[in-house]
């Protein structure tokens, strides 16, 4: 099997039309159920806030399309984008958002804690660099159950302040874990550029372990795909973990209450981000230059994913809010 | 300037209406001005002020070497903080949940709080661990905690839980001066609460708990966010002939356990009221400190009221059952007084 | 394999006298052969079988595969086994002294608690995080604490904390087959204690407590290192003409209060003695229990002994004054039926 | 002051012989002082365990002789040598190790704990890598307050496994500040070769920050002494923090209770050690050799200060305990 895989690596033609467009459909879908939460949050029909994953949509998709539907993830508070890249559905998302019993956690998570078994994600979170350890433990259950299973752990570069990933990373290198720790790199952690809080070269920090580190252009669904095919192949043969970082930029706010964003980075830097380097626009592009698709089929595509999103909500904003009394159930398994 | 016993009335003319998240930056600010060895280490506490904008402005006035934007690292800020400490400064690190500190638990109980001991009295730690509590902000389990029980128990610490914009400003610039680690806990829900504030600078001393409502039939023992939810409850209580007392605890450590039990004597019943875990938390502490204070006076057993025992949930139906409310104080108040 | 209830007493023929780490030795081996999920990692786990040796053997039975010798990572290792057990193992993660699970705090309480709640019921963390507790070994302030309050505070764990070796070993084979996280305390100092273990298989459910000593007069509920102490403290009383009984809790979380309650009621008078610090420890939610429970019954108010609310010192005429003994329960205990 | 030391280093001739003779002295303190130890526990006198410094002597005597009295060290379990490197009296000492009040901490500390503000040591630890947050701290108290001290972090190889020194090291090189991580590299975390525990290069840890690292041969004090002097002027100047690694070796077991090692090192192993790279053999040998000292003053040195240790063995036996009911003072400052 793992040879197979190779064989397929090496024979990699430019992406075949039926994947090319299946990633579009998958980025297009993350870009417009955020484009609702904040509706949702706009027209205070969401409780709480959320963190939009719009402009790192390319790396959710581009990993997740490289793993399989047993691999595991971890997510963080941004995570709505990697849980609908391992397949999750909108419907029973939208309703998690919205604390209704439909959602995949019965309402009591909340947008930073869907979590999904059926599709290996193992739970966004909302401590920052807290996941690192959950996700090199399933990788080294998955070495241990022979599964051939690997687990993917996403995280922003904020968490790289976290001494919990290094202890992580340690492990994992020793022992040869099947974990690959995948930073997106969005330059900010809430409001603070990341230079200002990240000392040294970020690729250091994991090769410092003796971890196979690569680091690529996070708008890239193609790049980050084929990348993420190669380091997840190596680490499924047992060849240990490897570190992916991503460069990549949030388009808006660190959550959806935060609008004037001046004091932090300037309007003219985001413009720059969103009219040149926007992953769902470039896939757009390549695929009409490539001629895999025209703007007719494209923007069919979107309508088509629009009107879903739209089923989504409204089924989330009809469905029932959990039972009071399931207030203390789930609390001991 | 003088230390404000609990029970002056500040002179109406000097006093303005302020919210507590004013009250918290103005200590703040005081104490830097009066003392350059202290400083504030934190995420997000410079240009954003804090995620909740609570120190806004404050790096204008002193500058990013005293208002430290760090990175996301609570163990390694308070260790820094433990450290500064040790030699010479006053350090106040910020951090943002409450539920955060489980990364600060080894520096703040294995170092923070031993040290002066460990020392035979030679060394000290003078700094201030500000962080918050408190639920029902819709943030789920693992940014709605309050664990103000854990560091009450550990022998070193002091822990201060205000619960008005006054006490907040006076309690906060104790802790500052005060010698030792004192963690000070914020009630998120509380920042813009306004109440009135002297122009005057005072302090208010860290172990005295503060009677915020005279009463004779029940006393209601609470911290924090429950003290408004107790003085609510007493609204509740008066028309039906039930006149309730409110103690605030101001400090779960040094404890004021002299005021708890006369009250408890006085009025011969008591419930303690936190937002903590209501098992094993800090409502245990007290309702055994006064069942054992007061039992030749009690009428009826103390009762206790903390948040539910299950992780805090996120869906509004939900986590509004999880912490005590006025209507729930009510109705155990009367059930003691034979009033239900 | 039939669960033993409490009250059971085991056929002499079958039994056998081992120590109480030989008793934590044979859970984890039977527990391992039993099923394949079950792991064990911590730091010197393996050739060295830890630093107080409880687990010599056990890599030569099962190999360094399932008895894994970690890096000293107390947060790593317990992050990983959240994850291991989140996806079909059975960890079982070793913290050496109760003091490092400062380190370990946001593993376990905002993930490991937390994950079977926020899925809303569909993720499982089947752990078991054991440490130990117990001062008097002379090991100063950082290696002498007893730190179970903190869990027990926290909704999702269980804590278990047992007394002697035949309820070791059936609770912590009970430990390791819940399907939740569990963490259970041994007392470094009673790795040596020897009692009666049945060679036929047994586990002991969790939330039972067990009456280790039965009487009249007065009730001491204790949990872990306090139950010898109290059993000796009930030798003291009995030729004064005081019989005491002796409730052994075995678990925090979940409370037996049925069992305590009753006692308390029984002999109207209770005294509660754990080796943590006693402010807002676990003796503070037991009493408070109790005081409510059996408020009518009670001829005196409900006493606690914790550990002093000091750092542990060094000094052994120092540290020697910090913890419980069978004198000072003793003591108090006469106070409490008027025969001192 | 601080060129002024620049040109010393420039200038620095073969070590003089006074200074020559301190280290051996300082050395020979360190090892009698801890062969005591190990007798009082045999003996039975003294409470507890100990964690011997014997085989590391060159590494807190080369450092330390490079600091300024004021300046600040952190030590760890294994902390008697830093503590008299640093200028703490062995009588003292002793008096701590046996819980007697005129020990250091007043009997409350013990041999973890030996703390001494008169001399910078602002206290050993008994948590792995619990101080490499207090070490910091303090720099970052000293770079505000101008004073011109540096701070030392000493820490065994072992407290590479814990996410403070790496959440530390971030902000020390980020800050600038007058830090110096010094790892004792003596093979083994307890009873486990640290190769087992210890993933990639150890010295790639701290460069990922962009940390200046340094590797040395950890039983040559003069090796040290002169690494030392260069990299603390260097941080001193606000040239930021430092890491030096010294490959050393500790003689005895991990404590004074853990006598059969052999399934964990070698008795060959230790041998060689002992006989080839004893570090105040070498010194000896290399004062000889150059003509500073000849045996017979060597050994001289050694009985004086043989002589010293024993006073401060009869002082500390002879001093009283602390009143029991100085139990519950010094909770609160
Ligand atoms: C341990 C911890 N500290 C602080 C926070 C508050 N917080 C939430 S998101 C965030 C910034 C995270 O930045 P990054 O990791 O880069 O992720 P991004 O938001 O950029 O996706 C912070 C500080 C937290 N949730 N957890
Ligand atoms: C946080 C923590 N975990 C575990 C221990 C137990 N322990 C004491 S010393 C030690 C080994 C330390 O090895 P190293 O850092 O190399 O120092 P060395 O003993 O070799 O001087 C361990 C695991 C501890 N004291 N603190
Ligand atoms: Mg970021
Ligand atoms: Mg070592």
């Amino acid at each position: 099997m793992a040879s197979a895989k190779k064989s397929k690596i090496a024979s990699l033609p430019a992406l075949d039309r039926a994947k090319a467009l299946h990633f579009y459909r998958q980025m297009v879908k993350i870009r417009l159920f955020e484009e609702q939460v904040n509706q949702l949050y706009l027209s205070a029909k969401m409780p709480g806030l959320a963190h939009l994953y719009i402009g790192q949509e390319a790396v959710a998709v581009g990993v997740c399309e490289a793993l399989r539907r047993d691999d595991y993830i971890t997510s963080t508070h941004r995570g709505h984008g990697h849980c609908l890249a391992k397949g999750a559905s909108p419907d029973k998302m939208f309703a998690e958002l919205l604390g209704k019993v439909a959602g995949y956690c019965r309402g009591k998570g909340g947008s930073m804690h869907i979590a999904d078994q059926d599709t290996g994600n193992l739970g966004a979170n909302a401590i920052v660099g807290g996941s690192a350890g959950i996700a090199t433990g399933a990788a080294m259950s998955a070495k241990m159950r022979r599964s051939g299973q690997v687990a993917v752990c996403f995280f922003g570069e904020g968490a790289l302040g976290q001494g919990l990933l290094y202890e992580s990373m340690n492990m994992a290198s020793l022992w040869k874990l099947p974990v690959i720790y995948v930073c997106e790199n969005n330059q900010y952690n809430e409001y603070t550029n990341y230079r200002e809080s990240t000392a040294g070269e970020v690729s250091a920090r994991a090769e410092a372990f003796g971890i196979n580190t690569e680091t690529i252009e996070g708008q890239d669904v193609e790049a980050i795909y084929r990348k993420s095919l190669e380091i997840i192949d190596q680490t499924r043969r047992g060849n240990g973990p490897a570190f992916l970082i991503c460069n990549t930029y949030r388009f808006y706010g660190h959550h959806v209450g935060d609008i004037d964003r001046s004091y932090y980075r300037s309007k003219k830097e985001e413009e720059e981000w969103k009219t040149q380097r926007d992953p769902v626009k470039l896939l757009a592009e390549r695929l009409q230059k490539s001629e895999m698709a025209d703007l007719e089929l494209l923007q069919a595509i979107d309508k088509e994913i629009g009107a879903e999103i739209d089923d989504a909500v409204s089924f989330a904003l009809n469905a029932p809010y959990p039972q009071p009394d399931e207030v203390d159930q789930h609390v001991y398994a | 300037m003088a230390t404000i016993p609990q029970d002056m009335h500040v002179t109406p003319a000097t006093v303005r209406e302020i919210t507590f998240g004013q009250a918290i930056k103005e200590a703040l600010a005081e104490e830097m001005r009066r003392d350059p060895r202290v400083f504030i280490i934190g995420e997000d506490v410079a240009e954003a002020g804090t995620a909740f904008k609570v120190l806004s402005g404050l790096v204008k006035e002193f500058g990013t070497e005293r208002v430290i934007d760090s990175p996301i690292s609570e163990a390694g800020i308070t260790g820094i903080t433990v450290g500064a400490a040790m030699t010479g400064m006053r350090p106040v690190v910020d951090i943002m949940f409450g539920d955060f500190i489980t990364l600060t638990m080894d520096q703040m109980v294995n170092q923070a709080a031993k040290i002066h001991y460990m020392s035979g009295g030679k060394l000290r730690v003078p700094m201030v661990l500000r962080t918050t509590l408190g639920a029902t902000r819709r943030s789920a389990a693992q940014h709605s905690q309050s664990l103000h029980a854990w560091f009450s128990h550990i022998p070193g610490l002091k822990v201060v839980l205000p619960s008005t914009p006054f006490d907040a400003k006076g309690l906060l610039k104790s802790a500052i001066r005060d010698d030792g680690p004192v963690v000070f806990f914020e009630d998120k829900m509380m920042y813009q609460l306004k109440g009135p504030v002297p122009e005057e600078e005072y302090t208010l001393p860290l172990g005295v708990a503060d009677i915020k409502r005279a009463g004779q039939d029940i006393t209601l023992v609470a911290t924090s966010s429950m003290v408004q939810v107790s003085l609510r409850a007493a609204e509740i209580l008066e028309p039906i002939g039930i006149s309730a007392e409110v103690v605030d605890v101001r400090t779960t450590v040094p404890l004021d356990t002299r005021t708890l039990i006369d009250s408890a004597r006085k009025t011969s019943r008591a419930i303690v009221i936190d937002e903590g875990y209501e098992r094993y938390g800090v409502t245990a502490e007290i309702a055994s400190v006064i069942a054992d204070g007061a039992f030749y006076y009690l009428d009826a057993p103390v009762k206790r009221l903390g948040a539910m025992n299950v992780p805090v949930p996120f869906s509004p139906v939900l986590e509004d059952r999880t912490v005590p409310t006025a209507e729930a104080v009510a109705e155990v108040a009367k059930r003691l007084c034979n009033k239900a």
